[in-house]
């Protein structure tokens, strides 16, 4: 076991483009190969479930979004947060302005468009704070899943649909959308914000010594990696389409990605804030009919990583 | 050779109906782009225009009518945007660049070849035993299939990551599901095959005293050849769709499934649009060489007089 | 461990136990036939639980059949919901068209050898198109409901419908055909009489096939849209959520749901085509 | 052949048949001169691939002649197609697996529009006609081989035209079926008068039957030899163990034969 | 029948086969007793479903009596079987369309163990046997039917079997190339010295051939008459125009009829 002394396996929550920018400089730059660490990075897909991958042994660390990685650990998983690079959420629902919408309430009898796969629990909180029912009608909203692109909302198959800021938004615009069509709801102002692409390890292993120190090493170049990102982003995009295998991505998208990333990660040292940590579960709990976690969690996060890896 | 005609035909027919339906069907999008371009469009508004017939607002402005064949991101792009962007993506790349459709053709066909091995073996080995023990007849062809109305696409991440969990990555899961869709129809050309000899030719094996295994040999594998490459053909193709849902869940790295997701992804149809034409063309090839190879056997064996 | 040793046995005493039946006396019988399938996929059921159980495999990965069942029986409002969406709404009617439409296309392709010969080659190409690049495109065309999995149902049975028939379109010898003639029939006489009935066979071969691509073709479809209900959307949805066992409660009710419409169609197969040689016995 | 007739039936002048293969061109018919006259039971004896089959089937306007000229009842085949002249018997019986034998008979009476009491009604005589009443609710494949070729007979029977052409309609079925048979078209014959074009392989079978016995050459197919047979109409079976019978055979051995190269 | 020969080849006595189908038990033979002597040309004669192809199997142990007893070469079919007492002709050539001429003939051989010399001697022998030399090298679908079905025989001669069993062997041939494989069978016969059981529909090519015609009765099969032949061993074709010829043919058609019900 001593060469897997210091290889980590890191499994993204979507295929490579900036938002995980952080990782893929710190990898290009030896930064990780500074710690002494063998890095791979795992891209993800709408077909992964990170948490998944994690209990299956595919991966050592994985980047979640906090409710997700609550009910994993209600289903019997125990992820525990490690880290938090992202400070803000970069989560809104943008809406056609010609359709009338000014304010959430404004969403009943609209149709809007939302990511599932364990990323709906904050839409759903949301609708239960603003006593808007999701099962349609007048007096509804009809949710669809939405699929992977911003199609529906351009194509006017929903009145509204989630973006992220650093990148479905981006489509729109590049949809030739002017941002004055448009109407936007940031989770954050609506305080419904959910902590985004933590990282997280298994419990069972944070118990090991030589693990946690290898989790230290790793957070402490990633961090590296985030905030040279920041400070270069044009360089971090570069990277990132440097380590795109699917050739799909554009630099523009990619650059534009990265300016909007900088300013979710800017924030964070790291280091999770038990504040936001706290607020987040108080928005689960409260989820209406169908909360995501029934019951406060315990040990859900640690700060002896980033503690240690910030001295 | 004489199909090459109507062929063609029906290919020019077809191209017509495609560069017609591309007006309507565009007809919107390009008018909401004229509109911020400042042209004035006869509905003016994308909100008012969105209920109404597209054929109608396709009439009433044939000034737009060229801009829905040069969309960046069309509902339904022209055919000669797909087949610029194949030709872009397939002979004008470096065949290592990334964004070179025969780089990720090559993927999807390593992990193609591969499954469709193991699910060739796997199906003639399962023929065979469903042929010599009827205890095997009579309990694995309902569940065979069954296993076939399960979609592969729900189980294919599971697969990735229970293979994941012992240590299994890249090719091999890929080809997995892809030799789970090929084996089926191996397995029931193969028992058909291997029952095709007649009641006659068994017991004339018989009366010369043949083993199990020397009828097997002689008669039964050399009859069975014309059934297993129906199979193969139809396997062929089935292992290719395996391999590009095995590229959903592992990551969406490379390959033309991969190709297609994050095409799809970011609303790039024209890329979506070559990669499955890219797909279907790899498709018609395997399934051509096959037929090549069926050709020349079933010849020198002496079947088809 | 002792389960996993427990579960090779179990697996070598019901093998023992089927090919004692199989090679029986009474190996023709309808209870035979039920009993040996049966207890094959019961044994398999029963190591699942066992080798489950016995390595501790992480219920995220692989629950348990005895966890899949409980979740069964206790989703059924759920699962039901989900049936009617996916299944008749969306495979169903996408069936019943794609089938229909490929009847039409065959008598086309019938009556003239030109568009035979020019649309079966186009119509394979087309047959080999994957759906999982095909479905986002029709979700994009016919919206999130069930329409556009209908239309992905309708493009992956229409071309297997076809080639069955227009193959047992001329399944009639030319005596058959030449007969008809000496009676002075016409074209759709012929057709209705004569190459129809005989095609039949054929029909429900592709019948089956595309019964099995249909349940298929809309659940996958789900994967790239759909309202917030439907076998594909509680699969794709429940993965994330790794609610595993939710996941293989809808593949149970897929797989059910997929072998009774095959079998079905395999039941009225064997009363229209009772006259056919591979029906009359048994 | 000539007939006392004065209008023959059916009548073939220089008959032409040439097939364009993809190789090469295939002659089945050179110059074939035949009449036949109402009421004769013509059979058609000759090798493997001398033309028989071609020669029925340019009769029924299946196959289009590419030289010389045919009549049928004084019109072109065709129109006599139309016309409804003429019953077809294949070598198969050819009968439908999901009809019943009563569906079978009455296939060719719905094609052509008859009225279903009409239908129900020729069903039933033809089924006495052939000895299968009380079978007509049966499946072809529930009969023996003989009663469905006895039942193929009755389809071509039940609309009731002048001419009946059979190509080998016994060929499948066992000597002593189809000695059976054989008794049973000639009683059906006597007693409906039809004119009769029938081809066998088999010596004793021609000449059992036969007014006229027609000997063909091989390809290209052309008539060697027409026998007028000098039996009388009333046949029975054991007629063929007769000096007369056996003579008749000798001779279209003969016939055949001259022009025969073995295999 | 009685033979002459004191220790017959072949010797069933009392034998039953019933066979065990889904609906009802349906007795294919009933009491059958029959000795065939050494070089002996058996024909068996009976209507469709009288038991021929039964009773051959059995004789070739590839079905099982229900009772009686049954003894080849003084032992069980089964053992004579394993001593390759027998090769057996069915009514399709029935030749492996990937394998030569050669290769089919060779292929029994390759199967009971011969070597690779004594393979090829044997192939050159039998082709020769039956008159097929030069075609080793060929294909079955490169010959004619009459040439495959005599193939099929040199198969089944080529490990030296002492019995010969043919079910029907020329069924599918038309007349003329019939007559000329009678011929050429009964030359091979002469040759050869071997015992033939031979099953056929055809009266004149039972009593063309055969020492002794068995003539067998319709379901439950059962032997009705044993006609031992008075023509000599030396047969030309045209024998069957011969009185003593006509008078056997009558015979044998006579006891068919006997307990023949048509169809
Ligand atoms: N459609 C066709 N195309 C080309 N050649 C044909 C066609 N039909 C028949 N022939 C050829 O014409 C010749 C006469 O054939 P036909 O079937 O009339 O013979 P036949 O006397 O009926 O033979 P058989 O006794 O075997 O039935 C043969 O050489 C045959 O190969
Ligand atoms: N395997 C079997 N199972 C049940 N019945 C059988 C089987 N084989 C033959 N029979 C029946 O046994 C009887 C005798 O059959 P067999 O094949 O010996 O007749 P045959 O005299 O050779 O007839 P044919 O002249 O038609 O070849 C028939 O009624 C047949 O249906
Ligand atoms: C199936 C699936 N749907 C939605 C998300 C949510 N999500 C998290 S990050 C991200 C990328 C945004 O640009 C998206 C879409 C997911 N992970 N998987
Ligand atoms: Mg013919
Ligand atoms: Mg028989």
């Amino acid at each position: 076991a001593s060469d897997a002394d210091n290889t980590v396996k890191l499994q993204l929550q979507w295929v490579t483009q900036a938002q995980f920018a952080g990782y893929y400089v710190a990898l290009e730059k030896g930064f990780y190969e500074d710690e002494g660490l063998d890095v791979t990075i795992l891209p993800g897909g709408p077909d992964i479930a990170p948490p998944q991958v994690l209990a299956g042994g595919g991966a050592d660390v994985m980047l979640n979004w906090m409710p997700s990685a609550l009910a994993a650990r209600e289903k019997g998983l125990p992820v525990v947060n490690i880290a938090q690079p992202y400070k803000t959420s970069g989560l809104m629902l943008t809406c056609w302005k010609d359709t009338g919408i000014t304010s959430p309430q404004d969403f009943k009898g609209k149709t809007i468009g939302v990511w599932f796969f364990g990323n709906e629990y904050p839409f759903l909180s949301w609708m239960s704070q603003e006593g808007i029912s999701t099962e349609g009608g007048a007096d509804g909203v009809t949710v669809l899943k939405q699929g992977f692109n911003v199609d529906p909302l351009i194509q006017r198959q929903a009145d509204c649909i989630s973006t992220m800021t650093y990148n479905e938004y981006g489509q729109v615009l590049d949809a030739g959308v002017d941002p004055d069509e448009l109407v936007t709801f940031k989770y954050e102002d609506q305080g419904v914000a959910t902590l985004e692409d933590g990282i997280y390890a298994l419990e069972e292993n944070l118990a090991d010594p030589a693990f946690k120190a290898k989790m230290v090493k790793f957070v402490r170049g990633s961090m590296k990696g985030w905030k040279y990102a920041e400070a270069n982003p044009d360089e971090a995009a570069d990277i990132v389409l440097e380590y795109d295998e699917t050739g799909a991505q554009t630099e523009e998208h990619q650059k534009r990605m990265m300016g909007e990333v900088a300013k979710l990660t800017a924030g964070s040292n790291g280091a999770l804030d038990p504040a936001d940590y706290e607020r987040t579960v108080a928005t689960l709990l409260g989820g209406g009919s169908d909360p995501v976690i029934t019951k406060t969690p315990e040990g859900a996060y640690t700060l002896e990583i980033t503690d240690e890896a910030l001295k | 050779m004489r199909n090459v005609f109507p062929v063609l035909t029906v290919v020019a027919v077809i191209f017509g109906i495609w560069y017609l339906a591309c007006v309507p069907m565009n007809i919107k999008t390009a008018l909401t782009e004229a509109e911020r371009a400042g042209a004035t469009v006869s509905t003016p508004g994308a909100r008012e225009r969105r209920d109404m017939s597209a054929i109608g607002l396709a009439l009433a402005n044939p000034a737009q009518w060229r801009d829905t064949f040069a969309l960046k991101k069309p509902r339904l792009p022209a055919p000669h945007q797909v087949a610029v962007e194949l030709w872009q993506t397939t002979v004008e790349k470096k065949i290592t660049s990334k964004r070179s459709l025969v780089f990720h053709g090559w993927i999807t066909l390593s992990a193609t070849l591969l499954g469709f091995a193991m699910g060739t073996v796997g199906g003639i080995l399962l023929a065979v035993g469903i042929v010599h023990s009827r205890a095997m007849d009579m309990s694995v062809m309902p569940w065979a299939i069954a296993s076939q109305t399960i979609p592969v696409l729900a189980i294919a991440p599971m697969i990735i990551v229970v293979f994941n969990s012992i240590g299994v990555q890249g090719l091999i899961p890929k080809a997995i599901i892809s030799a789970y869709l090929s084996f089926f129809p191996v397995v029931v050309g193969m028992v058909k095959g291997l029952r095709s000899p007649s009641a006659m030719q068994l017991d004339q094996m018989r009366t010369w005293g043949a083993s199990k295994s020397q009828s097997f040999w002689t008669l039964r594998l050399p009859s069975s050849v014309p059934y297993l490459f129906t199979s193969l053909k139809v396997g062929i193709a089935a292992s290719l769709l395996g391999a590009i849902v095995g590229e959903l869940p592992t990551g969406a790295i490379r390959g033309l499934g991969a190709r297609l997701l994050t095409g799809s992804y970011y609303g790039q149809t024209i890329q979506i649009w070559s990669a499955l034409f890219a797909t279907a063309i790899l498709a018609a090839g395997l399934v051509a060489v096959i037929a090549g190879i069926e050709r020349v056997t079933l010849k020198r064996m002496g079947y088809g007089k | 461990m002792n389960l996993v040793i427990a579960a090779v046995i179990l697996w070598l005493a019901a093998m023992w136990v089927n090919i004692r039946i199989a090679n029986g006396p009474a190996d023709d019988s309808q209870g035979a036939k039920l009993a040996v399938p049966l207890i094959f996929g019961l044994t398999l059921l029963a190591m699942w639980e066992m080798i489950v159980r016995g390595m501790e495999v992480p219920m995220v990965i692989l629950p348990a059949p005895s966890v899949i069942a409980a979740r069964l029986t206790s989703s059924i409002p759920i699962l039901w919901a989900d049936f009617v969406q996916t299944f008749v709404k969306g495979a169903l009617s996408g069936y019943v068209i794609g089938v229909i439409a490929a009847f039409v296309a065959a008598i086309a392709v019938d009556r003239s050898d030109f568009l035979r010969r020019g649309l079966l080659p186009v119509g394979n190409f087309v047959a080999a198109l994957p759906i999982v690049g095909t479905a986002p495109i029709l979700v994009m065309w016919y919206g999130f409901d069930w329409q556009s999995k209908a239309a992905v149902v309708v493009v992956m049975v229409f071309f297997p419908m076809l080639v069955n028939i227009t193959a047992g379109l001329q399944e009639t010898s030319a005596m058959q055909r030449d007969q008809m003639k000496t009676w002075a029939a016409g074209y759709w006489q012929g057709l209705w009489k004569l190459r129809l009935p005989a095609a039949m066979p054929f029909v429900f071969n592709g019948l089956k096939i595309a019964s099995t691509l249909a349940l298929i073709g809309a659940i996958v479809a789900e994967f790239f849209g759909s309202p917030i209900v439907g076998m594909g959307f509680r699969i794709s949805t429940s993965v994330g959520q790794l609610a595993l066992d939710m996941v293989w409660a809808e593949i149970v009710v897929a797989a059910i749901a997929g072998s009774l419409f095959y079998g079905g169609i395999a039941v009225i197969e064997r009363i229209v085509t009772f006259w056919h040689p591979s029906q009359r016995r048994g | 052949m000539t007939m006392t007739d004065p209008s023959p039936v059916i009548s073939a002048k220089g008959l032409d048949l040439t097939f364009q293969t993809k190789d090469s061109p295939v002659q089945a018919l050179r110059d074939v001169n035949l009449d036949i006259g109402a009421g004769d039971f013509v059979s058609f004896i000759g090798p493997s691939g001398c033309g028989k089959t071609t020669f029925l089937r340019t009769i029924a306007a299946l196959e289009q002649p590419t030289g010389g000229t045919i009549t049928v009842n004084g019109m072109s085949p065709e129109a006599a197609r139309k016309a409804r002249a003429y019953g077809y018997v294949f070598q198969a019986a050819g009968l439908y697996p999901w009809r019943t034998i009563a569906g079978n008979i009455s296939l060719p009476l719905e094609i052509m529009g008859f009225s279903k009491a009409e239908r129900a009604e020729r069903v039933e005589k033809t089924l006495a006609l052939v000895d299968l009443e009380g079978f007509g609710g049966k499946y072809p494949w529930q009969l023996s081989g003989g009663m469905q070729q006895r039942a193929s007979i009755a389809r071509a029977l039940a609309f009731d035209a002048d001419i009946l052409l059979m190509d080998e309609p016994f060929g499948a079925l066992d000597e002593i079926v189809r000695d059976h048979l054989n008794e049973e078209l000639l009683k059906l014959w006597a007693r409906t008068g039809k004119t009769i074009g029938f081809v066998t392989h088999s010596i004793p079978e021609a000449v059992y039957l036969s007014t006229h016995i027609v000997v063909m050459s091989p390809r290209p197919g052309r008539i060697t030899d027409v026998i007028k047979s000098p039996l009388p109409r009333e046949r029975p079976l054991d007629i063929r163990d007769t000096p007369e019978f056996l003579e008749i055979a000798h001779r279209v051995r003969e016939g055949l034969r001259a022009g025969h190269a073995y295999d």
